[in-house]
């Protein structure tokens, strides 16, 4: 089935204008200045997702990651670029199809403490979206999030507990109940699982597994755990500054990476061993996205840098060899290509 | 009841401490920079005792790096905090010996304590966010690290925390001393704070999980300065995490907690390689990679147990895959190989 | 900075706009200044002439307007009551209730955040839990009972202070104070503990609550574990995170007690700008009250403005924002 | 069963009112006061059944019984005046129980009024920011920059003397402290993950604002509220002694402290002693019972 | 030695022309002269005018040769003159003197010692009249301003010249006002080096002030400590009648008023059984008594016996009489009472609030339920004239000592333009005695004028027109080694202070 992606982001943009602080807006005022600088949170972001599909993005903090998740779910409006849905542009949707889509995407928080109201019974955590929307009835709402607390291995018995009573695993799985109660298609996860220690991560990782094979759904997995990613994701993308620097399928990432930045992150990777290893880091630390460096946004931390590299940002381009084609067997649709933005051969 | 549990949980623990208190018999105790026996720190709340750290026992020589590795909850803080005698009441230390660089931190005076951390023993906090405060700028919580201990000069106050922080690699560190916290992000805080807990170049550093909160790139580099750091100065430290993998290239031993007790150590390539401790298998199994795409990782089934009234006998045998009924009895820690203990009735190499 | 300052300037001009009007219908409402002036022998015809000359036979929006236009110059009317400026007859003033409000909310900062910070250090502890149980009291205890008390107490009983009055002062330039002044100063005492009682009581809890708060953070343990001294971790570390919300609260209830003085002041009969608005709401002496009440608009929105900037100086990591 | 739910013992939806008592129970302090404060609530209540004299029934005075001392008997002999009689010859024991049942009226009403208007303005201000909240927070600052005595003489002019007018000048004075601390309260809230949870499940904004948002919000509200219902027991004493609070013929509880103020200096002490008393013992308890419930409440402390 | 004074209320102004209150009068009476000063019982006696004559409409007063201002200066008629003629000039005047010199057609000066008032018809008051306005200095006084020297300029001391016993120095408002004595006074040398005014306005904080040592004198303790402050050897109390007297007024308009019910429509106040009932079932002996803690006399008229114009029929308040009360009542067709409101200031005049629940309460008993509405003085007055009350409590003070003064303000048919009736808030309307009033007005023969002012006085009282409640007694407190006679006008003057002999 090749048909089209459930979301695609064209030319997707978000900027912030950062609320300069006192000192900096005396200067401009005494500079005569012009308006305050832009953060480009996110910056021309192209991307397909297909039904079905993990990807997973990757990237530095402050890279724009929960940014892009967040334009996904519809909690942020996009400055520029557009969203479309099953094909249609989302701005561009009637109120019926729009709410189908904010119910459609739904997204699971990194820190499981604050993204629940420590005021609310799980049973209302998880069942009020649903009666509001009127997937369900009331009288059966207690009934509707027991099935969902025993489909995320969670007793029912619980139901009438606050998140503060469960641990950090547990209160992982009542946001995804929380969000599987919409029945969603697609799942955003920002760092859903940055927060557990190992062996409740491995718990988490396992349900939406087997939440995505149960359900069919398509997540947008969000880590800056390169390890998580590679587990988990049918795809990579991975970010610097607002922009996708590299996209493939995860194998490809992990054993032929192409930009220096993703070779970077991989050689931090950290793994079990039993010598001794030296850490030799990235040089130098993400740049101020207020001032990003001028033509590739990674040349001031690259090994390879180039004088050209100073000048010209490299376009996203397909590898070369890394052309589309076809799944291996029992996967749907098409393997997206190998893409690249980066001056190196 | 629960006076039945406590008795029985320190004589276990008492008769249990005298043989297996120094795996690695070789060890002279004069070589040893932190001589740690039967620590049990207890919170005493009113539903009752919270045993979060029960009968811990840890040598550690100079310069050398152990890891403390366990999940949430299992006292590895606490067992860094007791060590720095940082525990707030309603928590209360006992220990049967708890030694340091020859000295007794038990009978230590408050003021010879204050005195201690900071100057002899740092720590460093998991939540670089947390760890400065915000009210006040770099400067003035570096220089009062130093002035806290020896009378020194604010300009060589000044020009000692320049120094340092430019051993923990940030650049224009005279500049940065002039800023509050939140103009920095949090690796940079972070290397702050190592730098404030390098100061006085102390013996002993105990990092409690100082990555966790850092994205990858900065970790990589957090490690790379520890780690140089540790070489360059012969410091001692504890690195406490929840994460094998981390500390895996970067530790001499570990120690793996459970429930309040250390349930293995040894060597890190011993562990790493031929994990005796069922609970040790579940750490190393559950370490997500590209190795397990695709396979369902192994689990630990359920979380950490409440510390508060622990049923007696194994901590761990409610989780446990090898479980059976010899588990109802508390079991000693025991040599597998030289340097390597563990303590699990069922001990053995995963299959 | 500048822009918030103007922006705030604007806002509080409106402010100040709305409020004008609203005391002008209010003080309509309440009564006529004509009968509360006039001898009750008077005629009509006399009534209608101090009507005319006061302005007041005109319909109440003319009024209003020839007000707007006479304040735009600055000039606030003349009080009915005594033909003196409104304006300066307040600002005469202002200097003696800038000093109770001032001396009343020192003190209550310098009782009120050691024993808070105290209560919130052994929130257990026998001695905490009575200064809480007595800051209740400093609460529920109206003003004026307190004020009486203290009069009784420490004029009539044992006579070391005085029962009233301002007592003498130092004149620097305009403005008199009596802080100065040792005799002076023991007048100001006990009004100034009056006030003091029950703003001391919310610094308490406040200064507890933000204690409390502030003692579990790791950057307190973080301190510790540098070995720093008890005293400074107390001094520096606490202190300064403490005072931020003691600082808020404690800029919203100077504002208060300098605006609405007004209990305290008649009671120890301290010449401030309280008195003259409860008397001249008495006797509805509209252009004192307007005038007085813009003033304190402004007063309050300047105080809101400085508590701002304060914050920016305390937690650098506010910043100012335009509201 | 999973294993690691066995330290959670689980509480049966239908006794959560239990958990709540067993709960409240804990704090000794907590419960004296909340005994205090029924036994005082009922006293209010039952005034008419208790009080040996009904103060309000002007009828019923008799002027030559006016600033006896406590324990005198009345002219016939035929009742007993315990706490003695205040200068409009009214029992301060009888006085104090119908006084209380007015000031206790007065304050829950005007505070939870006071809170609830407050509140809904504090929100919709945090929640809704830039114009309409710097809106809001003016008309706060008007209300803020306007005396109560003010406000209160206005109302007094307009509507007339009585009980409920007191209580719309209360509320007109307090509403907007709690505006403001709401606000406060809320913007903090507004920024917490959870509301992004709800807004990213299509709730509605309103839901979200009182569902989400305000019960996180009370907390902070509740300590101010508990405050302040001292504060407008007390603030109607000031209004009285000023002479714009209730009704002479109807004293409340400050009213009765004020009048009996101007008999302190000739040694009636217990005109104003007794009510203060009672006054400060209800202040107090009110007190302790919400500090405990503010405890309790907050789920985090949930066993 | 110095003296302080505790006042009950700050002067608005310094200007003795800008506001014509007791406040002010007290002080200007001690800074300046007038031509005639009353006595403390409001009886004329010379001051600056040495002597005068009457003949008709025309006063001819002759100045004292040796009266000089505190800057040394000698008065003359010139001053005098000027004085008179800056009277209606002042502007913005809340209160104006010119109510002093209404009768007064026009001043001249024969000579430099000798004055001359035409009045504009015979003029019984204007003795009374002229010891309210006090002489000032032309030379000091003149000024730029039409009016000389403005209000302004005299509260700040500027021009403020008097020829009494007691020059300016200072006032800080609403702290303290500050004379010295006046060495060119002509009279006798006070006792005073220096006078210090402070305004406590706050009863118990003026007696905590008096107990504290603070002040020496205090105006008007309150009544409730009376008796604490009589038996403190260390104090000296001085109680003297006023002519105030505190009255209810019975709305008895033809409609029935605010706050009256249970009356089928009529208004029972016409009645002047249901108004002798309501006076019977007043006990004014024990409002005195319990409430004023006996410091007021109960009232039968509005002027307490022997003021000029008082009978002895009235000399003594009615005995209460409850029974009888109550049987006028069922005569009139009331057995079962009805409802009226009863309106009173809060703190206007002493214990007002108190006296008029005490009323409720006593008619009460005969079955009248009266709904005390107490306020804010501001609004009592503003409602009161706007007749929102069926009955209401208020006081007056008839400055001038004699009967023809509240009669004229209070009982006579309302007629704003001439000034009848000003505060006849009422509706009462007695045509005969009107008339009695006018002719008492215009008689200049003092007997005559007497026998006018009893017969009508007697028609209100016997009409029960008015019911006058109690005669406030004016109350010092002051140091024990300190005397004070008292004034019926509750002025206090500091010069008639004294050290104890
Ligand atoms: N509300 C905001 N106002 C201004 N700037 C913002 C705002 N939110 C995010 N940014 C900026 O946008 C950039 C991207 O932020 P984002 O939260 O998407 O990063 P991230 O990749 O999710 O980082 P992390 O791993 O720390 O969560 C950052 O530079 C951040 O400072
Ligand atoms: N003040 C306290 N009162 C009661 N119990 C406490 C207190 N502090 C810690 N504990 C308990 O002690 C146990 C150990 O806590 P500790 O912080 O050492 O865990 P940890 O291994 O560091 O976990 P994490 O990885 O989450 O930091 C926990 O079960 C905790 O509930
Ligand atoms: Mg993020
Ligand atoms: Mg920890």
């Amino acid at each position: 089935m090749t048909g089209p992606p459930i979301l695609s982001l064209r030319a997707l943009r978000r900027d912030y204008v950062q609320p300069a602080d006192l000192i900096a807006r005396i200067g401009r005022m005494l500079k005569r200045a012009g308006p305050p600088p832009v953060v480009q949170a996110v910056a021309e972001v192209d991307l397909d997702i297909a039904e079905g599909e993990v990807v997973g993005i990757v990237g530095e903090s402050g890279c724009g990651k929960s940014t892009l998740g967040r334009m996904l779910s519809g909690i942020l409006p996009p400055t520029g670029g557009e969203i479309l849905y099953k094909g249609q542009p989302v701005a561009g949707l009637d109120a019926s199809s729009r709410h189908r889509y904010a119910l459609d995407v739904q997204m699971i928080f990194q820190d499981p403490f604050s993204s629940l109201n420590p005021r609310m019974r799980v049973v209302d955590i998880i069942g009020e979206a649903p009666v509001v929307h009127g997937l369900v009835p009331r009288a059966r709402k207690e009934a509707y999030v027991a099935g969902l607390m025993r489909k995320v291995g969670l007793d029912p018995a619980y139901r009438f507990r606050y998140s503060h009573q469960f641990s950090g695993g547990q209160r992982q799985r009542i946001g995804v109940a929380r969000a599987l109660a919409l029945n969603p298609t697609v799942i955003v996860c920002d760092e859903a699982v940055a927060a557990l220690d190992v062996s409740i991560q491995a718990q988490v990782l396992n349900l939406f597994m087997r939440l995505r094979k149960e359900l069919g759904l398509t997540y947008f997995f969000i880590s800056h755990n390169l390890g998580v990613v590679s587990h988990i994701s049918d795809r990579v993308a991975i970010m610097y500054l607002g922009r996708i620097v590299e996209i493939a399928d995860t194998d490809t990432i992990f054993s032929r990476a192409h930009h220096p930045y993703t070779q970077a992150l991989l050689a931090e990777l950290p793994s079990l061993r039993t010598d001794r290893r030296s850490f030799v880091p990235i040089r130098g630390e993400l740049p101020s996205p207020l001032d990003p460096p001028s033509g590739c946004p990674f040349h001031p931390r690259c090994p390879h840098v180039m004088p050209r590299c100073k000048t010209q940002r490299p376009e996203l381009r397909i590898r070369p060899g890394g052309e589309q084609r076809l799944l291996p067997e029992g996967q749907a649709g098409e393997q997206p290509a190998h893409m690249s933005a980066c001056h190196l051969p | 009841m629960q006076t039945i549990n406590d008795l029985r949980s320190t004589q276990t623990d008492a008769s249990v401490a005298q043989p297996d208190v120094a795996p690695g018999s070789s060890r002279e105790s004069a070589d040893l920079l932190l001589d740690i026996q039967g620590l049990r720190t207890g919170f005493h709340t009113r539903e009752g005792v919270v045993k979060a750290v029960d009968g811990v026992s840890l040598q550690l020589r100079h310069g050398e790096i152990l890891g403390l590795v366990g999940e949430s909850g299992s006292g590895k803080s606490i067992t860094g905090f007791s060590l720095m005698r940082l525990v707030d009441p309603p928590g209360r230390i006992e220990a049967d010996r708890m030694h340091f660089d020859g000295r007794d931190l038990l009978s230590m005076s408050p003021e010879e304590c204050r005195h201690m951390r900071g100057r002899d023993m740092a720590m460093i906090f998991q939540d670089p966010m947390m760890t400065l405060n915000p009210t006040l700028r770099v400067d003035t919580q570096m220089i009062e690290a130093l002035q806290a201990h020896e009378r020194i000069s604010s300009k060589a106050a000044r020009q000692r925390c320049v120094e340092v922080l430019e051993k923990v690699g940030i650049p224009s560190p005279a500049e940065r001393l002039l800023v509050y916290p939140h103009h920095l992000s949090g690796g940079m805080r972070q290397r702050i704070a190592i730098a404030i807990a390098l100061l006085n170049a102390p013996r002993l550093i105990i990092a409690d999980e100082p990555t966790t909160a850092l994205d990858v790139t900065i970790q990589g580099q957090i490690l790379y300065e520890v780690q140089k750091l540790c070489r360059e100065t012969g410091t001692a430290l504890i690195w406490i995490t929840h994460d094998l993998a981390v500390v895996s290239g970067l530790a001499d031993r570990l120690a793996v907690m459970y429930a309040g007790r250390i349930v293995e150590t040894g060597l890190t390539e011993d562990i790493i390689a031929r994990a005796q401790h069922p609970y040790t298998h579940g750490l190393i199994a559950s370490i997500p990679s590209i190795e397990t795409r695709g396979a369902e990782l192994f689990q630990i089934p359920g979380s950490t147990p409440s510390l508060l009234n622990l049923p007696p006998g194994c901590p761990f045998q409610a989780r446990c895959y090898r479980a059976d009924g010899a588990c109802v009895e508390d079991p000693p820690m025991e040599d597998v190989a030289p340097g390597h203990a563990a303590r699990c009735w069922h001990r053995g190499v995963q299959a | 900075m500048l822009s918030t300052i103007i922006r705030r300037l604007l806002q509080t001009l409106v402010v100040v706009l709305v409020m004008s009007a609203l005391v002008f219908a209010g003080l309509y409402v309440i009564g006529d200044p004509v009968l509360m002036l006039a001898s009750p022998e008077a005629t009509a015809a006399e009534r209608e002439a101090i009507r005319q000359a006061l302005g007041l036979n005109l319909p109440l929006w003319h009024q209003y307007a020839i007000f707007l236009g006479k304040a735009i110059h600055l000039d606030f009317g003349h009080s009915f009551l005594n033909g003196e400026p409104a304006m300066q007859l307040i600002l005469e003033r202002m200097p003696a209730t800038l000093e109770l409000a001032t001396l009343a909310m020192f003190i209550s900062v310098v009782v009120g955040v050691p024993l808070g910070v105290y209560a919130g250090l052994k929130p257990r502890s026998a001695s905490a839990r009575g200064i809480m149980t007595g800051s209740l009291l400093g609460f529920s205890l109206p003003n004026f009972w307190v004020g009486l008390m203290f009069i009784m107490l420490f004029a009539v009983m044992l006579g070391w202070l005085p029962a009233g009055g301002r007592g003498p002062v130092e004149s620097f330039g305009p403005i008199q104070l009596s802080v100065f002044n040792w005799e002076g100063f023991k007048s100001l005492l006990l009004p100034a503990c009056t006030i003091a009682t029950s703003k001391c009581a919310l610094i308490i809890r406040v200064t507890r609550a933000a204690t409390r708060e502030c003692l579990p953070q790791d950057y307190i343990k973080f301190a510790r574990a540098k070995g720093v001294r008890e005293k400074r971790i107390l001094g520096v570390h606490l202190l300064k995170n403490i005072m931020i919300p003691i600082v808020t609260i404690g800029g919203l209830e100077y504002g208060q007690v300098f605006a609405f003085a007004v209990v305290t002041e008649t009671i120890f009969s301290w010449p401030g700008m309280g008195k003259l608005l409860i008397d001249s709401i008495i006797t509805l002496d509209r252009p004192v009250v307007v005038a007085y009440l813009m003033l304190t608009v402004v007063f309050l929105a300047t105080l809101n403005l400085v508590v701002d900037v304060a914050y920016t100086i305390l937690d650098p990591r506010v910043r100012l924002e335009a509201a | 069963m999973p294993p690691d739910t066995d330290d959670l013992p689980l509480p049966a939806h239908a006794s959560l009112w239990r958990v709540f008592v067993a709960q409240f129970r804990s704090s000794k302090l907590a419960m004296c006061g909340l005994v205090v404060l029924l036994i005082f609530l009922g006293l209010a209540i039952f005034a008419p059944w208790i009080a040996p004299q009904n103060p309000f029934d002007l009828a019923s005075l008799d002027i030559f019984d006016s600033k006896l001392p406590p324990g005198s008997a009345n002219m016939d002999g035929s009742m007993t005046y315990w706490l003695g009689t205040d200068g409009q010859s009214r029992d301060v024991l009888s006085a104090i129980l119908y006084g209380l049942r007015i000031s206790l009226f007065v304050g829950f009403v005007s505070v939870s009024s006071a809170f609830l208007i407050g509140t809904a303005v504090g929100l919709t201000g945090a929640y809704f920011g830039r114009r309409v909240d710097a809106v809001l927070m003016r008309i706060v600052d008007i209300q803020l920059s306007f005396p109560s005595i003010l406000v209160a003489l206005v109302l007094l002019a307009m509507l007339g003397k009585g009980v409920d007018k007191v209580i719309y000048a209360l509320i007109a004075v307090q509403w907007a402290y709690f505006a403001r601390a709401a606000r406060g309260a809320a913007i903090v809230e507004r920024n917490r993950e959870y509301v992004e949870a709800a807004r990213s499940m299509a709730l509605p904004w309103h839901r979200i604002l009182w569902r989400h948002v305000f019960p996180n919000c009370v907390p902070p509200l509740m300590v101010i509220a508990t405050i302040d219902l001292a504060h407008a027991i007390a603030l109607e004493a000031t209004l009285s002694f000023l002479g714009v609070g209730v009704p002479v013929t109807e004293p409340s509880l400050g009213m009765l402290i004020s009048n009996g103020f101007e008999f302190l200096l000739s040694g009636s002490y217990w005109i104003t002693f007794f009510p203060g008393l009672a006054l400060a013992i209800v202040v107090i308890a009110i007190n302790l019972v919400g500090d405990h419930l503010r405890d309790i409440l907050n789920p985090r402390n949930e066993i | 030695r110095d003296l302080t004074i505790g006042l009950r209320t700050e002067p608005s102004s310094m200007d003795p022309q800008f506001h014509s209150l007791t406040p002010n009068t007290q002080l200007s009476e001690t800074l300046f002269d007038p031509l005639v000063r009353t006595d403390k019982n409001a009886k004329p006696v010379a001051c600056l005018a040495e002597s005068w004559t009457v003949d008709g409409n025309v006063w001819t007063f002759k100045l004292r040769k040796d009266a000089k201002f505190s800057d040394g200066t000698p008065l003359t008629a010139d001053d005098v003159l000027f004085t008179y003629d800056r009277v209606p000039k002042v502007p913005n005047s809340p209160s104006s003197y010119a109510l002093y010199l209404s009768t007064v057609d026009k001043v001249e000066a024969v000579d430099p010692h000798t004055v001359r008032i035409t009045t504009k018809g015979p003029s019984p008051v204007l003795l009374a009249n002229l010891s309210l306005v006090p002489i000032m200095s032309k030379k000091a006084a003149s000024g730029p301003a039409p009016e000389g020297k403005t209000t302004t300029e005299l509260n700040r001391g500027d021009g403020l010249v008097g020829s009494g016993p007691y020059k300016f120095v200072s006032w800080k408002r609403g702290a303290e006002i500050v004379f010295a004595r006046n060495e060119h006074y002509w009279g006798e040398k006070p006792d005073w080096d220096k006078i210090i005014y402070r305004p406590i306005t706050n009863s118990a904080a003026r007696v905590a002030a008096l107990l504290a040592g603070d002040v020496d004198v205090i105006e008007d303790p309150p009544t409730d400590d009376l008796a604490r402050l009589k038996s403190d050897a260390n104090l000296h109390i001085q109680e003297t009648p006023s002519v105030r007297v505190i009255y209810l007024a019975l709305n008895q308009g033809d409609e029935p008023p605010k706050g009256m019910s249970g009356t089928d429509g009529k208004n029972p106040l016409q009645d002047k059984r249901v108004r002798e009932a309501l006076s019977l079932a007043i006990d004014r002996d024990a409002i005195v008594k319990r409430i004023m803690d006996g410091v007021g006399l109960p009232a039968g008229n509005l002027l307490p016996y022997p003021a000029f114009g008082t009978s002895k029929e009235h000399a003594k308040a009615e005995p209460s009489d409850v029974e009888k009360a109550k049987k006028l009542l069922a005569d009139a067709g009331y057995a079962k009472g009805f409802t009226l409101s009863l309106g009173s200031p809060d703190g206007r005049y002493t214990n007002d609030k108190r006296i008029a629940q005490a009323v409720a309460a006593m008619w009460a008993r005969i079955g009248i339920k009266a709904n005390v509405e107490t306020m804010a003085p501001s609004v009592f007055f503003k409602k009161r004239n706007t007749y929102e009350f069926s009955t209401y409590l208020a006081g007056w003070s008839a400055s001038s000592g004699e009967m023809i003064n509240p009669l004229k303000s209070l009982v006579v048919t309302k007629d704003p333009e001439a000034g009848l009736g000003t505060t006849n808030w009422s509706k009462y309307s007695n045509p005969d005695m009107d008339k009695l009033v006018l002719e008492a007005s215009q008689t200049l023969d003092d007997d005559k004028r007497s026998e006018l002012l009893q017969k009508a006085s007697g028609l209100v009282m016997d009409d029960y027109g008015i019911l006058p409640l109690q005669f406030e007694l004016s109350v010092w407190a002051m140091k024990k080694d300190l005397r004070y006679e008292g004034r019926a006008d509750q002025m206090t003057l500091a010069q008639d202070i004294t050290l104890a002999k």
